[in-house]
């Protein structure tokens, strides 16, 4: 059997070939213990790779109902597709990723003021808290679950998360 | 446009969501779409302001979920929620978590929502306010001399049922005037020895129905309706057309009817959209009232396609505490207007749902036509939710030009990769029974049945 | 439902087609689409009950083609022909084509127009109907004293045109009486050394203007008129944004305007739609009549959302020889209405054209949104033909709602793969003077100058 | 088995095939241990292979106005997306293929009665007339333009004909 040398940048070119052709569905190929596949929705195929899509809710801080401040003034143009919360994180095999479990607000320390309950490079524990999700003034804390030391924080202090949404990134030990 | 709501989230998903997101945007105000995991590619997120991912694919943990959608709204700091029908619509106490969170709930009040959604409740105050309910015993009926002669009065054919029987015990028509004293007499004897109660109530039975429903727009102080719409044409009471005007009503009946229905809203002070459904006999001719529904309708299209009233833009108005400006004389019936629920359904197969990816989605268009659909090609209908794909609304000069231009329409669209019930649809307008207005709501099930 | 014609069909592309299609499936009647090589994979053709293709792309060897569209209606048998709007829609000589072969042509009488197609024959009929015109000299006058005594009576400013001339040649402005005597000497002299002629032509000129057209439905002996379309939204003379009613009209002079256009189109005993054109002077209030299109307008659905009336059945019922069944006492004007007329072009690069292939179609949709086009997902707009990609219609309870409704819409619409008029459209209708409604034929131009 | 050579590049023309041929929905290889699958989107390719159209209009003999038959009754239902009328029709290198010049009427005879111009498997000039297309009460005779031998006659006497339906298919000799 004649190998032939498939390299990762020709898997690229491949691939934004199939980006840039706006119809293709799906491409698989296997080679020599290399498998690809491709599926695009043909709905949202406009706006496939992450990268592309807009702005994501997660990243957007809402004001919070105190401050009762001037929203974004409504504008009669829609925003574009939302990707999914989890689109922009990729989670190697030696990593745990904290997502929120629920939608609500998230808080880094106990109190206002007081220091946060972890930051980048700490060591925690599988029972470490690491942040609180205030849901309807219910203060749930999530926990780290693993040995590990925390290497990401994607969220803000104070800032409204979506069910699902990636919070921190802890290196296992 | 608006005084105190300047964002929106829509507590819902498909068409609906879509709807309420187009008026949120007409009104200038900031539409905020939420969504499970099993909705993140849909048309509403896509065309919402913002979107938030409120929890898994099941309703319970999603939509379903109050307090997931409370924390959402406070996390994501809107200043109303809007629910849409079904879901969490007419849970009064969703409504008052709302209310106690500063949170504007679209809809009435936590109060009037329990106390219309109470059965026996609403036909006490659909009674005081002089709207007719089906005759009947108010309440149960202990003495037997008291029962016959209520039943005497009421007429024939009648129902007689123990108070505390139910799912069908304990329940017996009564045919005539014949054999009433006996009929009364075994089932209290029974009921008695049953349940150890003999009392009873009774209500004149109604073999011949129609399903009638007045849409009603009220600020807390002056209320209007946009006339009624005739929902008759059911397979298991689930509604499949809808209509407007009804073809069984005359003016004068018309009138009779919508009054009732403010008289209604008006005891309550009732402050949103509504909508008060009745029953109409084809025999004695008489509407009566069954319940009130507190929330907006899947088929309140039919009444802003005749009366051009914006019904959505409406609420969120009287929801941000603004006077209803539009007046009753105002309001003028034009034309007339049918929607058929389409859904993903194989009518070859007892309606059996058919989730699956829509590979190619056409919507039909032209003069008279709206076509309220979340849809787009490559849409994958979950498993999860219900099987509407859309509301295909068409309007004409006539209830003929309607019923001709949904025929043209419902062929005209395509939805390839499911099955769908747009040519059942076809089918049911154009039967003989449709087109001559004159049917009731065992019509379907009888067109049904020829069909095998 | 129709008598005489059974089968339609229509001598035309793209969105028109469609929309006859849709007429003829609701008048229960064949339709066959015509289409040239370069259209074989279009929605019409998709639609139509059957389709014949005509010739190669070009619109002179394809839908300009009569003899190929004749022989096409004779050898596939149909009963009547469809014109649209341009290509052969005012063709006098093709409809006498269809006369002659015994072919059905919905529209007017070749006759009709001919005589409405001649501009001097068109002002005499409107003198003679006491439609107002231009003020100006009834012909060519001769002599200067003649002509200086009707200058003086019409006012100024005003145009004076060598009857001989053209193109701009022997033309003057005369802006007060001051320079009259000598302007005239002056044009009347170039002209004669000129052209051999001194004789000129003398009419107001209007230099605040808008354009606005009444739409009529004709049997040949009953006249009715739907109310009048504001057009004034223009560049360059084409179209882009029609509404009804116009935001500058009176009720009174509403009332003239579409009185005058009636008794026009019963001078001539008219019979089929068609429309009356005027300009409105912003100055004087007054309408002045500057010709009858006697076919259908791309901006007939705007008439339509308003009066619901559907314009293309009714022509092909008065085609089918019906008598007009619409009272004008039927008609209602309700809410108002706004068209965007959207093309495939650059408004950044000069609004020049951009055929290409849509790659993703998504329409607008949602209550009182019409989208009359004849895209999908992978349609090529051919280079052949014109840019237009589709209609859109939006219908509010006022103005005000019209607008705001189709800026919604305009930025829910989706097409992708070739660049659109529709942000420059948003633009255009959310602009201070459009809202105001207080603007005239150069309105647009200035919109595109402040922009650069 | 013979190998044979397949580059990344040979991968890329096929892709490209593919992509160009707006009738191919599917494609799978499976070569040597080389597996290649592509899908496409439906939307965009629907209404391409000619024998997955509807019956082509050039089939559907249309009733003649003189005889003003009882014409199909008019459907609400719209026909099937038509397929060009070329487009079940494959010519070799050595045939030449007849169509029709212009919309009209079909003649395979100079008037009614008369034998036809030609029949199946006669021998035919390039000055031969084959038939007639009626366009306006103008007879057009269509003549052969090589040299050869009638192989197909695709209308039946009388029918109407679209511009490009076929009509003959000559052998060239």
């Amino acid at each position: 059997m004649k190998d032939f040398d498939i390299s990762l940048n020709d898997l690229k070119q491949l691939t934004k070939w199939v980006k840039e052709s706006s119809d293709i569905r799906e491409l698989s190929l296997s080679y020599n213990g290399l498998e690809l596949f491709i599926s695009r929705n043909e709905s949202t195929q406009r706006s496939v790779s992450s990268d592309a899509a807009g702005t994501p809710v997660t990243t957007a801080p809402a004001p919070s109902k105190q401050e009762q401040p001037e929203l974004n003034k409504p504008t009669i143009a829609p925003t574009a597709s939302k990707s999914s919360p989890t689109a922009d994180v990729s989670v190697a095999e030696n990593e745990h990723l904290i997502t929120a479990p629920m939608v609500g607000t998230f808080y880094m320390s106990p109190k206002p003021g007081a220091p946060a309950f972890v930051e980048i490079g700490q060591q925690v524990e599988p029972k470490s808290v690491v942040c609180i999700i205030e849901v309807m003034k219910l203060m749930n804390n999530l926990e780290a679950k693993v040995n590990g030391r925390v290497k990401e924080i994607y969220v803000e202090d104070q800032q409204p998360v979506e069910y699902g949404q990636p919070i921190m990134l802890i290196e296992k030990e | 446009m608006l005084n105190k709501i300047k964002s929106v989230m829509i507590a819902n998903r498909g068409e609906i969501s879509l709807r309420i997101i187009r008026a949120c945007q007409e009104l200038g105000v900031k539409s905020v779409a939420i969504y499970s995991e099993a909705d993140k590619d849909t048309l509403p997120v896509k065309l919402a302001d913002s979107a938030v991912c409120i929890g898994p694919a099941p309703a319970q943990a999603s939509y379903q979920n109050q307090e997931a959608i409370i924390s959402a709204a406070l996390a994501f700091g809107v200043d109303a929620i809007h629910p849409g029908y079904g879901f969490l619509s007419e849970k009064a106490d969703f409504a008052k978590k709302c209310e106690d969170n500063g949170i504007i709930f679209i809809g009435p009040s936590a109060d009037i929502i329990s106390k219309m959604g109470d059965k026996i409740e609403a036909r006490k105050i659909a009674d005081s306010a002089s709207v007719p309910t089906i005759p009947g015993s108010d309440g149960a009926v202990t003495e037997f001399k008291k029962a016959l002669e209520i039943a005497e009065s009421i007429g024939f054919p009648l129902l007689i049922k123990a108070s505390a029987g139910g799912g069908g015990r304990g329940m017996r028509v009564v045919e005539s005037r014949d054999t009433l004293e006996q009929d009364l007499n075994e089932i209290m004897s029974e009921a008695e020895v049953a349940f150890g109660d003999s009392s009873v109530y009774i209500e004149k039975y109604l073999t011949d129905i129609r399903h009638i429903e007045v849409q009603l727009l009220a600020d807390g102080d002056s209320c209007i309706h946009l006339g009624e719409r005739d929902c008759t044409a059911q397979r298991r009471n689930q509604k499949l057309v809808e209509e407007a005007p009804s073809p069984a009503l005359s003016t004068s009946q018309r009138n009779d009817l919508c009054q009732s229905a403010v008289r209604l809203a008006k005891k309550v002070k009732y402050k949103s959209a509504g909508t008060v459904e009745y029953v109409y006999d084809n025999i004695d001719k008489q509407f009566y009232f069954i319940e009130m529904n507190t929330r907006v309708q899947v088929e309140h299209p039919v009444s802003e396609m005749i009366t051009g009233i914006d019904i959505i833009k409406e609420q969120i108005k009287i929801a941000d505490n603004q006077v209803l400006n539009i007046k009753q004389e105002d309001i003028v019936l034009s034309g007339h207007a049918i929607e058929c629920r389409l859904n993903a359904e194989d009518p070859e197969n007892g309606f059996s749902p058919c989730p699956g990816t829509i590979s190619y989605y056409r919507p039909p268009g032209g003069f008279g036509i709206r076509m309220d659909s979340h849809l787009e090609s490559g849409y994958t209908i979950p498993p999860y939710y219900d099987s509407m794909i859309g509301k295909l609304i068409c309007w004409g000069a006539d209830r003929n030009e309607a019923i001709i231009r949904m025929t043209r329409a419902l062929s005209e669209m395509k939805v390839e990769g499911v099955k769908t019930t747009a040519k059942f649809h076809s089918k049911l307008i154009n039967s003989e029974q449709f087109k001559s207005g004159n049917f009731n709501t065992v019509f379907v099930a009888s067109l049904l049945e020829k069909q095998h």
